[in-house]
This record gives structure tokens, C-alpha cells and sequence, in this order.
């Protein structure tokens, strides 16, 4: 009865709104909906889907921990005969019903492309990544391409910061050993609002130009507000959750879906 | 004077009560626990959910086996979670040279890192707290290194099954919880291993003047902790397809959480595998009952604590009646 | 009514159970001040659980008390110091990572809003502990000091402030004669003030000496009390245990036929920097020798190191043979056994049960097939030394820490009786120990003797020497200062080398 | 025997000799750390990047003070992470009300939990680490509740001073770490609250009998660490203009390591602040130097799990040669 899903986590203003988009529509369209949340422990996420096996959903909608380790989860389940949709986070080696995600590596390359516009084609970057996280790799890797336009451009350091107090610190440190940094990329919003304040701190806000990842209305606002904030890549939780949970229902109901349902990667700047 | 009763049928007789008396706050937190989901939910109490808690259990009832005998000597193990990482990295990449060399050498491996922590403590006499603080951090840069932090797959179909499979209608991880269990049971009650890790831990000096040779008994302990992880870890990434590099993280905590709830003393001595396995229990059943009855995530960190609170209460408490 | 005549301090009928174990069932107890009053019973009887109900420590489950007239129930120590009582507690409540000044003053620190001025504090314990005659170094470390100094620092830290009435629980047990002696002066000095002194302690010499009452007490109750005058060290001591003893010291044994006669122990030149010097001695099978010295002579620290818990220079041979002993296992192994001196700190496991702890050092004696315990095998080990000893307690399973401190010392004795050791070091074996268990003690080292144990006894208590060695050696300032035997064994000669006046 | 020096000339004269013994093999580590990054990168030994460390080192070493009274004790506190991420989240919620009612409530919230931590350890006699491992999730789940995961936005400038401001050219975030510092050293060194502690870490039977009470001080010192781990979590939300629930996560960790490498020990009754102060230090230099030279992520875990065992070996090794 109704439809299981399994988030990464609730620590996260994308996660947040993505939750809260399939609450709305799960509501409107008056299906069951759980959520459990992972917490970024792929064995939790793997003992609530078994939880969610063990209470008998029809659909489990999953946000992966790993793109690769949740294949135990939903082999499980599809095992049972539940049919599982992920969205987000794709699922490497194995097939699942659908995918709903943003196309992180796409979304990577216009940012190294925006990077490059903002700084004239030259100049040092600096990236803040989450290397065990694949999603983020991915953004990185895109970066790094979408960079490769600029033969000028010369990315001078890359440090994990995972949270926003992480981020700031590497990037300080950054700056620091760097002072000739003129852009630096964050892997999330926090990432990027973290340098922002980092880069005005080292009194360097006329220099460092920062951009982000994610899109989140905290980072809209200072990408509107902050000079420093020459843009961000904006993921739309709202029509992904909307999307799987219609998928989902569409699944239910024993139609067929398609397998790959993109949803593409806006590039905010200042209005 | 000596009103001594004789002490062989004594201690036979009394075997029961003695359980009760022993676990009885606990016991009776386990089952409130059972009771309360059980009427919120119907499906809680059947076969198929009690298995799951089971396999859910397992990897931090390994780990927790391993963490009581550390905690009974009075030192703490913080790495456990990152060698469960590092080992399933370990059998991930060694599956290529087959299934038994895999095995092998992943225990070598949890052996090997846990002898590293009880030589860093017991022969330079580090406190095992920062000892196994850094070497909770070395472990899990290690780990990352070969896949630069990606995970690794796992395809080989004997170590899948040690996560899915089933022996006598009872799933295999199942199986080897209960072989641990009674290993470490019987290790620690039974025989002069146990009896002389009680006698450490409750007073290491007395045990150095009795001829306790501490420091290999140290080692020997931390390397037994060291398997216990990496057991944890072969059947985590076994259950889960792959190996990963942040798999186990800050499962050291639940692991003393299980072993402390079960009545081991942080201050070494006191403490029996029974009842670590009550604890890990405990927090299974929380987990997934909670699970069950959709309990949102934060409001379960919520409930989880109280519970906790009030699980180790009740057994305070029932201590102190029988005192 | 003349002040002599005024009680200070009076109970009745007070009862105390601990659990199920009813330690005090109807005590009675009237203290006046300027008098010594001693209570004497066996050990477990119940006298250190009298004090702590004293100072607060424990409630008493049923009982009245009155101090000055007035109703007295204290609900912690600091309530029954404010009161006017001060208590040297018999097992020792010191910190061990904090200096000796530190302890002597500690809850009543010279301070100002709370800020404490280290200098005055150091001064006045410093002056305290001048004024008390007693040898220790207010900035050392308690945990460096050896466990007689420990017991100065006690004492110190009990007459640290003024108080009407003064309780010592077993304070001369670790000390040595003239430490005890030193005590025994301050005691007079506070007699004289008209503090009232609750005294406890199990050599009858000295209860003789100090006392003016004296209460006895058997299994927790009142058996009467007595003006000193009144009674003998016999009457006391049958009081005590409730039959007659004749002797304390039993007649040495015959030895049992075709003893060897070659030394099973040989040491030369034994020596450890700043502890102790060219320490030379021999012990053969059967022989009883005793270690005396004062405080800080420096053996215990030999006999660690015979023990292989201490490196030191020199050469051990047993049999014959060199020996180069890393831990004590490999003594052990040798055939040592070691009855150290500190029984919280190296001797027992206290939250460990009675046979646990009778067992710690024989395990491989009680090892089965494959590293399994023989847990039938242990209990009856254990339960036999447990009648031989006398140890009060109605269980195996009891936990160590619950029994009295002279049980507990009873109990490191039948842990190194079941290695059935062929050296036997007892470094101050009946500290604490009542005179029935005492007799009890000496008559089973009189026993192994015979049986051919060598042991190698250090004391304190130059009667239990004299009455039970075959030699002495003497050490003071860490070296054997002579060894004497046969009619040069006189307290005079051994005092004499002890203290340094005879080279 | 007694060849006591005069005792008050004796403590003035070999004041600094006592230090150096006291933290040589530390101080030793400190300095090492900082020659080798300064070698390494020339941007190292700069005032900007000092007050760089020291703005980074503020959140933990702060918590550590709190932290280090609580070892001191023979107790630990885990929940103080979560405690800064609500102390945070009560500051941001409360700065409705104005920025002084804010700092007010924060701090009230601080002493509330730490409180909280203290009367359930103390009153109901449960071992700490159970207490406060259950506050850690039940303070995690609290903090989240309000705006249901998502960070909280600050805009009040006098809170964003407090980790952006300078005062007497030193940024604010230093002088409040310095006078915590000077605080909480005085308060533990110099009067009769910090001497009951370590009477009572030392001992906790001896400070019953010597009249202390225990009950009192023991949730004194978590009602202490609490608030300390409210200060924490202001200047972690001031630094980062927003309260984040999973602020914090896992800052006990640091914490502790800052307070056993600077010599604390977590048997209790041994430790100082000044050690906690260094021992903070050397995590944020490490942070900092290997950052600046841009040692990917995983080595750096690896070396500063090297870093910290050379250093309290480093330290264990000059105390035995001292003793
Ligand atoms: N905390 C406790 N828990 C349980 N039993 C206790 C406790 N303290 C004392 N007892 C028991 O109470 C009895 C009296 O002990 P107590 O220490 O008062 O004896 P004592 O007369 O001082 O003996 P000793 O001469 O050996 O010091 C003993 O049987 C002891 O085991
Ligand atoms: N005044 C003092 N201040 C500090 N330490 C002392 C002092 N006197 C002796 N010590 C230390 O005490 C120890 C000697 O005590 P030890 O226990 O060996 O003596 P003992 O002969 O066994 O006497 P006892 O056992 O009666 O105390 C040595 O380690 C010595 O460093
Ligand atoms: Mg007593
Ligand atoms: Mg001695």
C-alpha cells in the first residue's frame, strides 16, 4: 500500500524541499507516502528499504547513499516485486523503473563555462569538493571540462569541505596559501556560501569571484545580493518530487513510465 | 563464622534467578520495547520483520562483541568503524585472487590493524582513547586511497551469499551472529582468556603482581577487535554489494552504546557478551519499530535517546534493589 | 558531674544492614572527652562501619545518637566536621595525583572568594605537619609516597582542623614503631586539650598503653566495655573471639624429614638506583626471615624487585641457578608467591567476587582442556582457604570490595597460599589483621615452614619479627644495615640497627 | 628524609622550568608542526595566517575547555556537538527578540542541556557516556525540529560581528577565546572549585569523605560545559551567518582529542587548560599547514592520525624520563 521513500538525508535545504514537494503532491494525488531518512548510511538506507519490504509498499522511491551500494536495497525489493524509481542519485548497474535527477556532470560543465565567462578566460581556481560522493565527482569532473575551454584558466587547489564549517576553514586555508585566487567553485551552496564568506574575511571580495552548486533559495538570494556571488547552478527539488511521486502513481496504476527523466540544470545569475 | 553455603550447588540452583537478577532491567526494557510495537503494529511481531532486526542487528552486534572485550580491560577502540571499512575494501579488492584468499585476507587485516591499536597502547603506553582516535583517521584515509574514495563493487557470488543467503531456512548473517555470540560467550566466561581480561580490567596492577602478562593480553584483546570489526565489515559490504569508503562511520559509538546499555562498565571489569547482545538488540528493535510506524528521522533521534535513557535507568535501578 | 564524667558522644541501639548482610545489629557506645576510647572486635565485626556512621558517611538503618545532649544524624562528612568530628579513615582516602599539602587541606583551603592562596596553604600544612613530628614532604605527590606515608598523610589530614572528637580507625597499621610513636604523642597532646579519641586498632600492646575504654564488640553487637584498669590483654582478647587464647606466636614446628638444606633463594648485590643498595641475603627451604626497617627503608622495593616487577642490578640464583625474573609470571613460575603490602592497589581486584581474587595468581592451576576454566576445582580451592583463613563472608561471589579491611587482607593471603609457593615474600602480612587471625596466620606461616617454604617476612611490628623469624636482616636507607640470629635477636640490638645507632 | 626546600621560593623559582617539564614533549610537537609547515610554505608564518588558525581553532578549543573540565571529573560529555548546534539555532530563532535576549537565551539554553546531562548522571547515577550519548541524538533531533532540517539565516549584525569583528585589531572570535582561556584556567587552577575537582576526579570516594559534594559539582561542571558549548556554537553560527542542524556533528571528538593530547587523562583528577589550549592548537595547525599545502583529503586524515599519536608519544615519553 502506497509508495516507500528512501532519502539521503533531511540536513540539506535540497533534500528538504524535494521531501516536502512529494508530501504536496502525494497528498493531491491522495496516495500513502513514508519517508524514511538514510542519513548518508548506506546500511540504514538498505534496513529501511527492508523495513519498507517488511510493511508491504508497492513503489520504493529511492535517493540512493551511493549510486553503486544501493543495488543490494533495490535488488532486494525488486526481488519482492516491488518496483523501485530513484531519483537524484542514478543507480550504476542495475535497473530500476525510472530516474528523476538533475545531470550533475552537465550541470558541472556550465559552471566551468560560467566560470570562464566571469573571469575573462584567465586567471586561478579553486574547488571545493565531497570526494566520497559520487554525484559531486560528477559535478567536479563536468567543471573541470566545461573549464577546459579556458586554456588560461589554471585551477591552483581543490579541498574537501563537507560542511559549511569545513568549507570555510579550506577555503580560508586556501586563500591563504593562494593569494592569487580569483574563483573559486563549490560543490554545494554551502561550499560556496562558506567561500564567499572566507574570501571576504581574507579581504578579498573584489577579486574571488564564487559559484555554486544546488541552488537553494539561500544561495538565489546572495547570488541576487553579494557581489561575490557571480552565479549558481540551480537543481529543481519542487519538479523532481513532483515527478517521482507522479511516476510512482503512474506505476501503481500499471502504466509505463519512461526510464530516464532528466531534469537539467539551470544557470542562475544575478537578475 | 563462616556461614559459607556450599558453593557448587549454590551457584547451580540460583542459575535462573541469577539471569533475572542480572539482566533484569534490561530484559524488561527489551520487551516493553516489543510489547509497545508489537500493539502500534501488527505486522512488527511476525518471522519476517523479526529476521530483519536480526541481519540489521548484526554488523553492530559484531562490532559490539568485539568493542565489550576493549571496554572490559578498561581501554575504548574509536577505529572499529573504519577497519569495517577497510576490511570490506580489503575482500572487495582481494576477491580477485578467489573466495577463501578474500576471506583470509581480510581477517589478516582486521587482525593486523587491531594489533597495530593494542601495540600503540599497551607497549608505548598510549591512552587507547587517542590512540585509536588517530588511528580511526589513518584507517579511513587508508581505505580511500586504492579507489581515490569511490566505492567498490563486489560480484562474487559466495561472499554475496553470506549477506542473502540461507542455511537451514535461517539466514546465513544470522547464523554467524550466534556462532560469535557463543564464541565470545563461552571465550569470556569459560576460560582463563575471560578470566584474566575481568582481572585486568578491574585492577591492572593486582593483575600485573598475579602474573597477568597485560601487555600481550592488551594486544591480544585489541586484535581480537580488530576481527570482530572486520567480520562486521565482510558482512556489511556483503550485504551491501560493495565495499565503501565511509562505510561503518560512527558505528563505534552504537557499538559502546549496545555494550554499556548491556551493563559493561566504562571502567573495565564488569560486563558480560549477553549482555552487549541485549543492548545491540535494543537498538535494532528502535530502529526498525520506529521504522515501522513511519516515526519521522528527527523525532526518532528523539524517542531513540529517551529510550536509551530509560532502558539504562531501569537496569540502574534494578542493580541497585538487588544491592 | 566533673568534665571526665560528661559524654561528648553517646549511641544506642544502632543497627545497620547492608542488604541482606546486617553489620551492626545493637551497638552502644558513650565517649568522653580527654579519654581514649578503644573498640576492639575481630575483623568484619563491625567497628570501621561504627565510624563511617559517625562522620556520615553511611546512615544508620535504626539508632539513636547524641552529641553534646544534643540528637546527632549527620547526613555527610562535612555536616559531622562541622560538628566537631574528624575522622582518619582506616582504608586510605587520599588523591594520589595531587601533592601531600594539597590533600592535608582539602574542602578547607585558605581562601578568598573562592580564590585559594597556594602559599598559605602550603604553609600551614607544611607547619601542621611540622608540628606533628611527621617525616613527609608536603610538595610530594601522594601517589609517589610509600603506603606508611600514606598514613602519615591521613593522620595529618584528620588533625587538620580542631575537633572534639577524634576517630583513628586502624592508624598504626602500616606504620612502624616509631612512627607509631610519634602518633602516640600527638594523641597525648590531645588528650590533654580534652578532645575525646575514638581509637581503633588490633595490637593489644598498644590498646593497653593508650586506651582508657575500651568497648569490645562481637558480630556486630555490644559486648560491653571496660576501664582499662579493669581488665588484661587475656580477658580482651576472650572477649574478642569469645575463647580463651593462651599464646600469639606459636612455637616454631618440626621441620618435616629430609628437608634440603641448600638455599632455594641467593641474592647479591641486588641494587636500584636510589631505592636501594647492594642488597645481599640468602634464604633456605624452611626458614622464616625476617625483613625489619622503618618506614621507607626500602623493602618493599627489594622485595618488588625479587619479584621481577621492578629492574634491578645484581644477581638472583634460585636453586642454584641465575635467574633474570622480566614480570612477575616468571616468578611465579619460580615458585614465588607475593604478598604485596598496598591490598587495594596491587593486591586485590574489589570489584571482583572472592574467588576471582583467591584464584588471580594460581589460574594456571586451574586451567583445563583448551584454556577452559575448571570452575569446580577453583570453588573448592577457594572455599578451603576461605575455612582455613576464617575470611567472613557467606559467599564466594561476594565482592571483594564489600569485605572489612582485615578480611580483605585475609583474602591476598589465600590468593598467594594457592600458588603453594616455594618462596613466600609477605610484605606486612597481618596488616590490619585481628589478633585470633593473627595467631591464625602466624601458625599457618609456621605450617609452610615446616612444609618447607621459605619465607621472607617484612614487618613493621618488631614483636611479630622477633616472635616468628629465624633471622633478621635490617634495612635502613635502602641498604642490610646487619642480619642477626639466635640471642643477638633482642628488640634493643634490632632497634639499634634500624634506627642507625649500632653500625 | 624530608629535604624539603623552602616551599615558597622553590615554586617561584622553577616556575618556567615546571612548565617546560610539565609540557615539554607538547610544546615539542607544537613547535615541530609549525617549523616544518613554515619550511614547507612561506605563507605559513604569517600574522594573517595565525589569526587565521586561531579564528579556525575558537569553536573546538572552547568546547574543549568545557570538555576538559568534564574529564577532569572521570566524565565524559558527547553531547556537546549537538549542543552547539542548538545553541545555535536558539540564537537564531531568539534574535527576533533582539541581539542581547538572544545571547541571553542561548547561553541559558547552553546551561539548561549541560544541566540536563549533569542531573541525570549525578541524581539517577548513570554512567556518562550513555547520558550523553543519548542527549547527543535527542539534541540533534531537538535542533532540527523548528525548521525541520534547513539552516536557520542570521542577519543581525551585532551576531555576525562576533566572527567577523575586530576589536583592538585582533578579531573578537580571539579575545573570547583568550579570556575564556584566562577563565577557565583560573577558575580550575587558582580557586576551590577547580581544587574540588581534581580532588574529585582523583578520588570520587575521598571527595565524599573529605565532604565534597560530589552530586553538586559533578552538574556544576556539565551545566559548565554546556554553556561553554553554547559560546561554541554562537561563534560557529556568527562565522557562518546561519544556524545549521548538523552543526557541530562530531566536535566532541575534536574536543577530546584536544584535552588527552594536551595531557588530560581520562581516568580524571589529571589536566590542565593550558595543556587543552596547545593540544587544540596543534589540530588547527595541522588543519590549516596541510590545507595550505594542498594535501588531498585522504593523507590528510592519514597524517594528522600521525600527527597526534607522534605528539602524545612525544609527551608520554618526556613524563617518564621526568618521572
Ligand atoms: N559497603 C558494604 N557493602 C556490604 N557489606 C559491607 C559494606 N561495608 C562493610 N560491609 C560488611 O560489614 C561488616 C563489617 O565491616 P567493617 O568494615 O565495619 O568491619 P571492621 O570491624 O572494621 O573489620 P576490620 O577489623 O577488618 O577492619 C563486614 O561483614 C563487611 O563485609
Ligand atoms: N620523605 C619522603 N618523601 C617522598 N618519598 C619518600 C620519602 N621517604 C621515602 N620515600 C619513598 O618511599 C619509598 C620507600 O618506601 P618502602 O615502602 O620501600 O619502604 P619500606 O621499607 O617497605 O617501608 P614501609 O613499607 O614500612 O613503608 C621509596 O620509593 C621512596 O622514594
Ligand atoms: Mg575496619
Ligand atoms: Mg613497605
Amino acid at each position: 500500500e502506497g509508495i516507500g521513500a528512501s532519502l539521503l538525508t533531511q540536513q540539506h535545504p535540497f533534500y528538504i524541499e524535494l521531501a516536502d514537494a512529494m508530501k504536496a503532491e502525494a497528498e493531491a494525488k491522495g496516495v500513502p507516502l513514508e519517508i524514511s531518512i538514510a542519513n548518508q548510511d548506506l546500511n540504514k538506507q538498505l534496513a529501511d528499504v527492508e523495513d519498507f519490504i517488511v510493511k508491504g509498499v508497492d513503489v520504493i522511491v529511492i535517493s540512493p547513499v551511493d549510486s553503486q551500494g544501493a543495488v543490494a536495497a533495490i535488488a532486494k525489493a525488486q526481488a519482492q516485486g516491488i518496483k523501485v524509481i530513484t531519483v537524484d542519485i542514478p543507480i550504476a548497474n542495475a535497473e530500476v523503473t525510472s530516474h528523476i535527477g538533475t545531470d550533475n556532470y552537465t550541470g558541472g560543465v556550465k559552471a566551468g563555462e560560467l566560470m570562464g565567462k566571469v573571469l575573462d578566460g584567465k586567471g586561478k581556481v579553486a574547488i571545493i569538493d565531497y570526494p566520497t560522493v559520487q554525484s559531486v565527482v560528477a559535478r567536479i569532473d563536468g567543471f573541470k571540462k566545461g573549464l577546459e575551454a579556458f586554456p588560461d584558466i589554471e585551477i591552483v587547489a581543490q579541498q574537501t569541505g563537507i560542511t559549511r564549517a569545513e568549507a570555510l576553514a579550506v577555503s580560508q586555508n586556501m586563500l591563504q596559501a593562494n593569494p592569487e585566487i580569483t574563483g573559486i567553485f563549490g560543490f554545494g551552496d554551502d561550499a560556496a556560501l562558506a567561500a564567499a564568506v572566507a574570501a571576504k574575511s581574507a579581504g578579498l571580495q573584489d577579486q574571488v569571484k564564487v559559484i555554486g552548486f544546488d541552488g537553494m533559495e539561500e544561495a538565489r538570494n546572495a547570488v541576487d545580493s553579494d557581489p561575490i556571488m557571480v552565479g549558481v547552478i540551480q537543481q529543481y527539488p519542487q519538479e523532481m518530487g513532483k515527478t517521482a511521486v507522479d511516476t510512482a502513481v503512474d506505476v501503481i496504476a500499471g502504466k509505463t513510465v519512461p526510464a530516464e527523466q532528466p531534469i537539467v540544470p539551470g544557470v542562475y545569475v544575478k537578475k | 563464622m563462616t556461614q559459607t553455603p556450599d558453593p557448587i550447588t549454590a551457584s547451580q540452583g540460583h542459575r535462573l534467578r541469577a539471569l533475572m537478577l542480572q539482566y533484569g532491567g534490561i530484559l524488561l526494557a527489551l520487551v516493553l520495547l516489543c510489547v509497545i510495537f508489537t500493539a502500534l503494529n501488527g505486522r512488527f511481531m511476525t518471522v519476517a520483520n523479526l529476521t530483519n532486526i536480526l541481519q540489521q542487528v548484526a554488523v553492530v552486534a559484531i562490532a559490539a562483541f568485539g568493542m565489550t572485550w576493549v571496554i572490559l580491560l578498561g581501554e575504548i577502540d574509536l577505529s572499529i568503524g573504519s577497519i569495517i571499512a577497510v576490511a570490506g575494501m580489503v575482500g572487495a579488492l582481494a576477491l580477485g585472487f578467489g573466495f577463501v584468499p578474500a576471506l583470509l585476507l581480510t581477517l589478516a587485516a582486521g587482525a593486523l590493524m587491531g594489533a597495530i591499536n593494542g601495540v600503540l597502547t599497551a607497549k608505548l603506553m598510549l591512552p587507547s582513547f587517542i590512540v585509536t582516535v588517530a588511528t580511526m583517521g589513518i584507517y579511513r584515509g587508508l581505505v580511500s586511497l586504492p579507489t581515490n574514495g569511490a566505492p567498490a563493487m563486489i560480484a562474487d557470488p559466495a561472499w554475496l551469499a553470506i549477506g542473502a543467503g540461507t542455511f537451514l531456512g535461517l539466514p546465513i548473517i544470522i547464523w554467524i551472529v550466534l556462532v560469535l555470540f557463543v564464541f565470545n560467550h563461552i571465550l569470556l566466561s569459560r576460560t582463563t582468556f575471560g578470566r584474566r581480561t575481568y582481572l585486568t580490567g578491574g585492577n591492572r596492577e593486582a593483575a600485573l603482581y598475579s602474573g597477568i602478562k597485560v601487555d600481550r593480553l592488551k594486544i591480544a584483546i585489541f586484535t581480537l577487535s580488530g576481527v570482530m570489526a572486520a567480520v562486521a565489515g565482510i558482512l556489511l559490504s556483503s550485504r551491501l554489494y560493495s565495499a565503501q569508503t565511509n562505510a561503518g562511520m560512527s558505528y563505534e559509538l552504537d557499538a559502546i552504546a549496545a555494550a554499556v546499555l548491556g551493563g559493561t562498565s566504562l571502567a573495565g571489569g564488569v560486563g558480560t557478551m549477553v549482555g552487549t547482545l541485549i543492548g545491540a538488540l535494543i537498538i535494532g528493535v528502535m530502529n526498525n519499530g520506529m521504522n515501522m510506524l513511519s516515526v519521522p528521522y528527527f523525532y526518532q533521534l528523539i524517542v531513540k535517546g529517551l529510550v536509551i535513557l530509560i532502558a539504562v535507568w531501569l537496569d540502574v535501578r534494578a542493580k541497585q534493589r538487588r544491592a | 558531674m566533673s568534665e571526665a564524667d560528661r559524654t561528648v558522644l553517646s549511641m544506642r541501639d544502632v543497627k545497620k544492614n547492608f542488604g541482606p548482610v546486617a553489620a551492626l545489629k545493637n551497638m552502644r557506645l558513650e565517649v568522653r572527652p580527654g579519654r581514649v576510647h578503644t573498640i576492639l572486635g575481630e575483623n568484619g565485626a563491625g567497628k570501621s562501619t561504627l565510624m563511617k556512621i559517625l562522620v556520615g558517611v553511611h546512615p544508620p538503618t535504626e539508632g539513636r545518637m547524641e552529641l553534646d545532649g544534643q540528637p546527632y544524624l549527620p547526613q555527610n562528612p562535612t555536616e559531622a566536621s562541622q560538628r566537631g568530628l574528624a575522622i582518619v579513615f582506616q582504608e586510605l582516602s587520599l588523591c594520589n595525583n595531587l601533592s601531600v599539602a594539597e590533600n592535608i587541606m582539602a574542602t578547607h583551603e585558605p581562601a578568598r572568594y573562592g580564590f585559594i592562596n597556594d602559599r598559605k596553604l602550603r604553609q600551614q600544612a607544611a607547619e601542621l605537619v611540622a608540628n606533628l613530628g611527621l617525616p613527609v614532604n608536603v610538595d610530594a605527590k601522594v601517589g609517589q609516597l610509600s603506603i606508611a606515608q600514606r598514613q602519615l598523610v591521613e593522620i595529618a589530614k584528620g588533625l587538620s582542623h580542631p575537633a572534639k572528637v577524634l576517630i583513628l580507625d586502624e592508624p598504626t597499621s602500616s606504620l612502624s614503631d616509631s612512627e607509631a610513636e610519634i602518633l602516640f604523642g600527638i594523641i597525648a597532646r590531645l588528650k590533654a586539650r580534652g578532645t575525646a579519641i575514638i581509637y581503633i586498632s588490633h595490637r593489644m600492646e598498644e590498646i593497653m598503653r593508650l586506651s582508657d575504654d575500651i568497648t569490645v564488640i562481637r558480630d556486630g553487637e555490644y559486648v560491653t566495655t571496660r576501664a582499662r584498669e579493669d581488665t588484661t590483654i587475656e580477658e580482651l582478647i576472650a572477649l574478642m573471639v569469645g575463647r580463651r587464647m593462651d599464646e600469639i606466636y606459636p612455637p616454631a614446628l618440626e621441620p618435616l624429614p629430609g628437608l634440603s638444606t641448600a638455599p632455594v633463594l641467593q641474592v647479591s648485590g641486588l641494587t636500584r638506583a636510589g631505592e636501594f643498595d647492594d642488597v645481599t641475603f640468602d634464604l633456605c627451604p624452611g626458614e622464616i626471615h625476617g625483613f625489619f626497617g622503618l618506614v621507607g627503608s626500602g623493602r618493599s622495593e627489594v622485595m618488588s624487585a625479587l619479584f621481577g616487577m621492578r629492574e634491578a642490578q645484581g644477581e638472583i640464583r634460585v636453586d642454584g641457578r641465575a635467574v633474570r625474573f622480566r614480570n612477575a609470571a616468571d616468578a611465579i613460575k619460580a615458585g614465588i608467591g607475593f604478598v604485596t603490602e598496598n591490598r587495594k592497589e596491587e593486591g586485590l581486584v574489589l570489584g571482583a567476587a572472592l574467588r576471582t581474587n583467591i584464584s588471580a595468581a594460581a589460574i594456571p592451576a586451574f586451567t583445563g582442556r583448551a584454556g577452559f576454566m575448571n570452575f569446580g576445582a577453583e570453588r573448592r580451592a577457594a572455599l578451603a582457604e576461605v575455612q582455613r583463613l576464617a575470611i567472613r563472608t557467606n559467599s564466594l561471589d561476594t565482592l571483594a570490595g564489600t569485605l572489612s579491611g582485615g578480611n580483605q587482607q585475609k583474602v591476598v593471603l589465600a590468593k598467594w597460599l594457592l600458588t603453594r609457593p616455594r618462596v613466600l615474600i609477605l610484605d606486612e602480612p597481618t596488616r590490619g589483621v585481628d589478633v585470633g587471625a593473627k595467631f591464625e596466620i602466624y601458625r599457618i606461616i609456621r605450617q609452610l615452614a615446616s612444609e618447607g617454604t621459605a619465607i621472607l617476612m617484612v614487618s613493621s611490628e618488631l614483636p611479630e619479627v622477633l616472635g616468628l623469624a629465624d633471622r633478621v636482616s635490617i634495612m635502613a636507607g635502602g641498604r642490610i644495615t646487619a642480619t642477626v640470629a639466635g640471642t643477638d635477636l633482642t628488640p634493643e640490638r634490632v632497634m639499634a640497627y634500624a634506627t642507625g645507632t649500632l653500625k
